[in-house]
């Protein structure tokens, strides 16, 4: 990453700017930027109630009361109840960690086996490099939509095939931006300098390409988050997903289509909760993207 | 082309502000009481419906779409539902399945087993050739030998059945049977146009389908409507509208919607959350009445050994609050079932139901044994209600100490594992059409399903269906209701209901427990 | 002094129009070649995930009732019994010859079946895509014009908004609001241009939230190069050295993103298509996977392929218009002449 | 002297504000240019020669870009004072301007007709095809055969899109024409060509022209009076023999004579300035160039000098030639 070297110093031979790290430095751009900080916190909020949900919610996730359903939001119930009288916010609480671990998971999964192929097509190019793109063309060419329900049909609905299905449906979305960047990283001098000193190519990948190409995966895979928590949030709107009465947004969202005409608070705050996980992972992306890449600065 | 911009950007403003307000404007009210939404003036003819519904075009909503309509290649109630109003069959059966006469101007029995049918001599299939004996003998053989139809003609001899002359056929039974005239009044027994399905071939038949009935199929477009318009030639009495639209709309809160902005005038399964909005609708008229469906909980104790004790399934249904499910699940849309079979078969024998005893389940569990800790499995289909059912089942009996686990498994499956006795639990539905009760038993008589394997039993059930006698029948199924009702190896929940949304303009309609009331008399007031 | 023709002037006018060489048509039919392997590579992974499918299509279309006998007749019938590779081969060997075999469930030849939807999805998938286009480039110019404004900080957070927003949720709420409460418009439906508008925005508006991103930073990027600041120096208005030189240079990232949405709108919006009730590819995969409609699968995700592939291949093509530079890549020969000259050009002056 | 020139600068001075500070760029700068004269402004990068330019043609970009005072008066008018609109009619008409990377001068998706005749067009009430007509002569007049009137911008090498942009500025017939160091980024043998050329068009047209460079080869060739430019201050002012033959000079520019390596004498290494140019954002209290001036006086340090005129038209900013003039 090339830092723009100020032509002509300061008249006194400049004091050596303290090297800071690379990591400090976008710390400090990224602070900057009050949306990106705000998507941050948002995001550790969240995670941080999911985690103690067992102490925070007020009701168990699956206590039916039957003398209270559609109860609309009130003090008791800070989000209404549902049409079996549960809790809705005790709901979004257990909810939350399933969401928020398929965005996680299936981001991981997307990352590690679509950053591996982008990589090693990337890298070694020539022959290896056409067949693996042909490949992620195909994966390409199939709608993730369609990718991620056969899959599921396929291996059966619940928690763990969710998140392959979400996971797999988005490998040729990174295996292409680690491609294209390592292909324009590969040209730099600095790559040939390094393969002049004898370093090995496992070396190389590991020192020089990969942490260069990892500014273009942070950001698509902070996006990525977003992306996988509403596909699965899509995937219980079609039937599939997880089991109930295992609560998940996606899956609360989509039972609660049938009463938000006459009780909307069972869609609305299920939504909300997807929208601003989303919002958040966004920001921050946005938040990376810019820090990351120094030309944007202000 | 700046000011334009800034103009584009303020409306696309103001949408998102609405989009983003719009639930709190029918924010609802407390439990039970659904608030009353102002569907504005409430004037008959909405301003942007499609073509505003003409006097002379009746617009129907389903929530499924059929495969085919050829009546013998099919086993789903929309097609036979859509099916009545093309193809013509020899009897008919009313709301109370009343049987009357329709092709068949005249019929005896000769013996127990040969049904002599005589038939009306003006009838033209749409194609204009002239409806025989010989389509009444093909419609029947072929009723037998198609693999959707075989089952419910499993009583009729169909190579013995043969023409007497030109309009009079002698119908054979392999043994007395009586639900016969029932049989040839239900969905399967349309009189097909014996050369049309030579000619077209079987498919194309199916999507295009030449009857004699009061509407001639003019287009098909799958997935999203089926058009029928009169049969002007028709021998019955004449529709008093020309075009009759049925659209397929999937989603429930789409129908409702459908049928309170006009965009239809009549909508299939109003979704029970619905219903009370659209009684206080003035431009609609809701009618519903008890469904021929009861959902129930079927065990299979002959593969699976985890339940293999009658005492633990006798506690697993006493720890069923069945009031609570119908409130909750089916929003009190619903009668708590008294036995096996729905209320409107007419061997219908009051068996139960078993009462609401948690604390009796949890002594029946001790004294039995049971390893409360072992899981039990329930599968389940994706569906709105089914799931509430499980979700609340699934939580009543873990209240008893039981470990229940809920599996979601998509219909595709169910329906195979289902048939192969794989399912260890599930909560399915069985649908009496006709009044017949025989496919509540249907699945009992064989043993691979895993309902029973009570040699005796399944005899009893084989021997009932041939008993010409009606008391001594209903005396036998009763028993046979006592007898599985004391197994539980079939929990019965709960008859749903079926529940039609009519425009206020539309007068005619009459409600019919199998859901396939006929749309020929329907007028517009 | 000057010699140049009239014609000669016309045809520069609009370089792309001009017989499109013989460089361009080779690389198009070798791109059109490679649709082979993806091709191959769809069926294959569609056909292996299919087989793995639990469930029985042929008990799916008997339905409960029917016997194990009459079951496994069907199942001989439709050839469900052959070992994989016969099936897969066979498929192969139909398709060939056009025949994408008959639908389980309608009996209809899915040939028909899909392309009597397919003109909706393709509709669908151009509205969308113009409403996503219309809003997000207009929304990623100003506030790339605007940068670090209120208009830019607004317009980013909805546009984030637009991606986080999930398509169902915009959907029920644009129904309840326009054709529920105000009643402008049909719920439900796509038989007029009515009934077009809500679908086109739900799913328009999401995707111009990308569109608009897209937009933004790669006008940022343009903004800043020497050949704006040559235009302004020539007295040139502001709107038109946005509109006339740096919307033109910026265009290559949008229009692939446009290109990848209207691509994907191929594969129908499942879920948009599912509230609408509007008869798309979309619904009508979803329904077929749950019934295990194979025939109609294979058949649907094999035309959503070719067309995904088609429409990339568009979108390159598309980009030789935009660019010069790109457009030389296949032109090849020509490119060396003009070297020729220009020494000689040098040399002369 | 003030209706000669028809171009007088008075104190401009113009600062970038970013985040980490204030950027003086140039401070209070003073020139003024007669019709048909050159006049040359010389220093190392940074000096601000480009930042003048630009506030000439008032394209200095505006966030973070700011002009805080001073006039320029052309033709009688204050260009600062101008609306946009009026602005836009005088750029690329009456002024136009030559940048100095011609690599990225021209818009690579249109042709070169199009970026020729736009500006035409823009000025000039002509039809397409008469724009068309004009841009092929200008291309002529440039040195490139009109043939190539429909060629792209990556057709052309280094040299040949220099001349197109030459073509585009001189289009309109500008009464003065800004160069940015034209030449800098192309290779010696094409450099020749284009002063020659722009030389040969500066008599032509009899256009007035304000080069910048820090090519002083170039400078003499071409140039009518000469500013020497030191850290966003013009330290030597003067007619083209004051500042070539003259005996009084500007440390800096002694410096910078010194620094050219000179093909009749033959020393081996040439005599840099030692130091770098001050930091526009901490410059020094007093003379911009003290730090680094061999002749530094105490009051240097803290007394920034004024413009002392050491013969007619020959003005140099340095304490040095403060006394005589006293």
């Amino acid at each position: 990453m090339k830092t723009a070297v100020k032509t002509g110093g300061a008249a006194a031979p400049a004091p050596a700017a303290k090297k800071k790290s690379q990591f400090q430095e976008v710390w400090g751009r990224f602070k900057k930027n009050h949306l990106a900080l705000f998507g941050m916190l948002l995001i550790l909020l969240m995670i941080l109630m999911v985690i103690f949900s067992p102490i925070i919610a007020p009701y168990g996730f699956d206590e039916q009361n039957y003398y209270e359903i559609f109860a609309s939001p009130s003090l008791q119930h800070l989000c209404g109840t549902d049409n079996l009288g549960r809790d809705v916010f005790s709901r979004l609480l257990y909810g939350g960690r399933v969401s928020l671990t398929i965005g996680i998971i299936s981001v991981g999964i997307g990352l590690l086996c679509g950053g591996l192929i982008g990589a090693l097509a990337g890298y070694y190019g020539g022959k290896l490099d056409n067949t693996l793109m042909r490949f992620i063309d195909i994966l390409m060419a199939i709608p993730s939509v369609i990718l991620a329900i056969s899959i599921c049909a396929a291996l059966g609905p619940g928690l763990v095939n969710t998140m392959i299905a979400v996971g797999v449906a988005s490998i040729p979305n990174y295996a292409r931006i680690l491609r294209s960047s390592i292909l324009s990283i590969k040209q730099q001098e600095y790559v040939e300098a390094a393969r002049a000193i004898g370093a090995s190519n496992s070396r190389i990948i590991s020192k020089h390409i990969v942490p260069n190409s990892l500014s273009g995966l942070i950001v698509q895979a902070s996006m990525g988050v977003g992306r996988a928590i509403i596909s699965a949030a899509s995937m219980s709107f079609i039937g599939l997903g997880i089991a109930p009465p295992n609560p998940e947004w996606g899956a609360m969202l989509s039972a609660g289509r049938t009463y938000f005409r006459d009780y909307p608070h069972m869609v609305l705050f299920p939504g909300i909760a997807i929208f601003l996980a989303v919002l958040s992972m966004n920001l921050i992306g946005d938040g990376l993207r810019d820090a990351l890449d120094p030309r944007l600065k202000r | 082309m700046k000011k334009k911009v800034r103009i584009l950007a303020l409306v696309l403003g103001t949408l998102m502000l609405l989009s983003a307000c719009a639930p709190s404007q029918s924010q609802g009210g407390g439990q039970g009481t659904p608030a009353p939404v102002s569907t504005g003036n409430g004037s008959a003819a909405p301003t942007a419906a499609p073509s505003a519904s003409a006097k002379d075009e009746l617009i129907v909503a389903v929530s499924t779409e059929p495969s085919s309509l050829d009546p013998h290649n099919v086993n789903m109630v929309t097609a036979f539902m859509i099916g009545q109003h093309v193809i013509d069959r020899l009897f008919v059966a009313d709301a109370d399945y009343n049987i009357t006469p329709s092709l068949a101007e005249e019929y005896e029995w000769l013996d127990d087993t040969t049904l002599q049918v005589k038939i009306r001599e003006d009838v033209d299939f749409s194609n204009g050739q002239h409806m025989t004996a010989d389509d009444v003998v093909y419609s029947i053989q072929r009723a037998c030998s198609m693999s959707q139809s075989a089952a419910t003609f499993d009583y009729f001899d169909g190579p013995n059945t043969a023409k007497v002359d030109e309009y009079t056929v002698n119908i054979k039974l392999k043994a007395p049977y009586p639900n016969a005239l029932r049989v040839l009044a239900g969905g399967r027994g349309g009189i097909v146009c014996k050369s049309a399905i030579e000619e077209m071939g079987e498919d194309a038949y199916g999507r295009a389908p030449v009857g004699s009935g009061a509407f001639i199929v003019t287009n098909w477009s799958s997935g999203d409507r089926i058009e029928l318009t009169r049969n002007d030639n028709y021998w019955g009495a004449k529709p008093a509208y020309k075009d009759l639209t049925f659209r397929i709309i999937t989603e429930n809160a789409s129908r409702t919607i459908e049928i309170e902005t006009g965009g239809v005038d009549i909508a299939w399964d109003i979704g029970s959350d619905d219903v009370a909005r659209l009684e206080d609708d003035p431009n609609v008229n809701v009618v519903r009445g008890a469904s021929s469906t009861m959902n129930h909980i079927v065990i299979n104790s002959v593969n699976f050994d985890t339940l293999k004790d009658p005492k633990v399934r006798q506690a697993m249904h006493m720890a069923l609050d069945m009031d609570a499910i119908v409130a909750v699940a089916f929003k009190g849309y619903a009668t708590v079932a008294e036995s096996l079979s729905p209320n409107s078969t007419t061997e219908f024998a009051k068996v139960g139901p078993t009462a609401f005893d948690p604390e009796g389940a949890k002594a029946l569990i001790a004294e039995s044994g049971f390893d409360t800790s072992t899981p039990i499995v329930l599968q389940i289909y994706k569906n709105q209600q089914i799931q509430s059912m499980a979700e609340i089942i699934a939580n009543m009996w873990t209240a008893v100490g039981l470990n229940v686990q809920i599996e979601v498994v998509d219909r595709a499956t169910m329906v195979t594992n289902n048939s192969s006795g794989k399912t260890p639990m599930c909560i399915t539905s069985v649908t009496c059409s006709d009044g017949n009760i025989e496919s509540v038993f249907r699945q009992w008589e064989k043993p691979e399903t895993g309902f029973t394997d009570d040699e005796a039993l399944i005899a009893a059930i084989k021997a009932a269906k041939g008993i010409m006698d009606d008391a001594e029948r209903k005396a036998a199924y009763a028993d046979l209701q006592q007898q599985c009702w004391d197994l539980n190896t079939v929990i019965p929940i709960a008859t749903g209901e079926n529940i039609f949304g009519v425009r206020s303009n539309v007068q005619g309609f009459v409600f019919h427990p199998d859901k396939t009331p006929n749309l020929t008399g329907i007028t517009f007031g | 002094m000057y010699t140049y023709s009239e014609g000669k002037e016309w045809a520069a006018r609009f370089p792309g129009c001009g017989p499109l060489n013989r460089a361009m048509l080779k690389y198009i039919g070798k791109r059109l070649l490679m649709l082979v392997p993806v091709i191959l590579g769809v069926t294959l992974i569609i056909f292996i995930m299919l087989a793995l499918t639990p469930g029985d299509p042929a008990r799916q279309i008997l339905g409960g009732e029917a016997t194990e006998e009459q079951v496994e007749e069907l199942r001989e019938e439709l050839g469900l019994n052959d070992p994989l590779p016969v099936r897969y081969v066979r498929y192969i060997w139909d398709m060939l010859h056009g025949d994408l075999g008959t639908s389980y469930s309608s009996k209809q030849p899915v040939t028909k079946e899909l392309l009597e939807r397919f003109p909706t999805t393709l509709l669908l998938s151009i509205l969308c895509t113009v409403v996503g286009a219309i809003i997000g480039i207009i929304f990623g110019i100003v506030s790339a014009v605007k940068q670090y404004t209120i208009f830019d900080n607004v317009s980013r957070v909805l546009a984030l908004a637009g991606i986080s927003i999930p398509s169902f949720w915009l959907g029920l709420m644009l129904i309840i609001v326009f054709s529920v409460n105000l009643k402008w418009l049909p719920s439900s439906g796509f038989y007029g241009p009515e009934y077009w508008i809500l679908p086109a925005i739900t799913v328009g508006l999401v995707q111009a939230a990308t569109v608009m991103r897209q937009t933004r930073s790669a006008m940022l990027d343009v903004v800043r190069q020497d050949y704006i600041r040559t235009a302004k120096a020539k007295g040139q208005t502001e709107l038109k050295v946005v509109m006339g030189h740096a919307l033109p240079n910026a265009l290559i990232p949008i229009i692939t993103v446009l290109g990848m949405q209207f691509g994907h709108g191929l594969g129908g919006a499942v879920i948009s298509e599912q509230i609408f009730a509007i008869p798309g590819i979309g619904k009508l995969m979803v329904d077929s996977i749950t019934a295990r409609d194979y025939p109609v699968v294979q058949g649907g995700v094999l035309m959503i392929a070719i067309s995904f592939t088609v429409v990339n291949l568009l979108v390159d093509i598309l980009y030789a218009f935009i660019d010069p530079r790109i457009k030389a890549l296949y032109v090849g020969k020509k490119a060396k002449s003009s070297k020729k000259e220009e020494v000689k050009g040098a040399a002369a002056s | 002297m003030s209706e000669k020139n028809f171009l007088e600068v008075k104190d401009l001075t113009i600062h970038y504000e970013t985040d980490g500070g204030v950027v003086e760029a140039v401070n209070g700068v003073s020139f003024s240019l007669a019709q048909g004269e050159t006049l040359g402004l010389v220093g190392e990068t940074g000096a601000g020669k480009t930042t003048i330019a630009l506030g000439i043609m008032n394209l200095v970009p505006n966030p973070p870009g700011k002009i805080k005072a001073g006039e320029i008066v052309f033709e009688g008018e204050d260009l600062l004072k101008k609306k946009p609109k009026e602005m836009r009619r005088i750029r690329g008409d009456k002024i136009s301007m030559i940048f100095q990377d011609p690599m990225t001068a021209l818009n690579p998706v249109k042709t070169v007709a199009d970026q020729i005749s736009e500006v035409i067009r823009l000025h000039q009430k002509l039809s397409r095809a008469d724009a068309l007509r004009k841009a092929c002569e200008m291309l002529e007049l440039v040195g490139i055969s009109a043939e190539r009137i429909n060629d792209y911008p990556h057709q052309f090498s280094g040299g040949m899109k220099q001349r197109v942009v030459i073509a585009i500025a001189l289009a309109c017939n500008p009464s003065l024409l800004i160069a940015d160091e034209p030449t800098t980024a192309l290779d010696v043998t094409i450099q020749a060509q284009v002063i020659e050329m722009m030389g040969r068009l500066k008599e032509e047209l009899k256009t007035s022209m304000i080069l910048i460079t820090h090519d002083l080869g170039v400078v003499a060739e071409m140039c009518d009076k000469v500013a020497i430019m030191y850290a966003g201050e013009v330290v030597e002012y003067g007619a083209l023999e004051d500042i070539y033959e003259g005996e009084h000079h500007h440390p800096y520019t002694v410096g910078l004579f010194g620094a050219i390596p000179d093909l009749d004498k033959d020393t081996d290494r040439l005599t840099p300035i030692d130091g770098l140019m001050p930091d526009p954002m901490a410059l020094p209290q007093g003379c911009n160039f003290c730090p680094r001036c061999p002749h530094r006086r105490p009051e240097c340090e803290t007394l920034p000098p004024k413009p002392h005129e050491v013969s007619p038209g020959h003005t140099i900013r340095c304490h040095l030639f403060g006394k005589e003039e006293a």
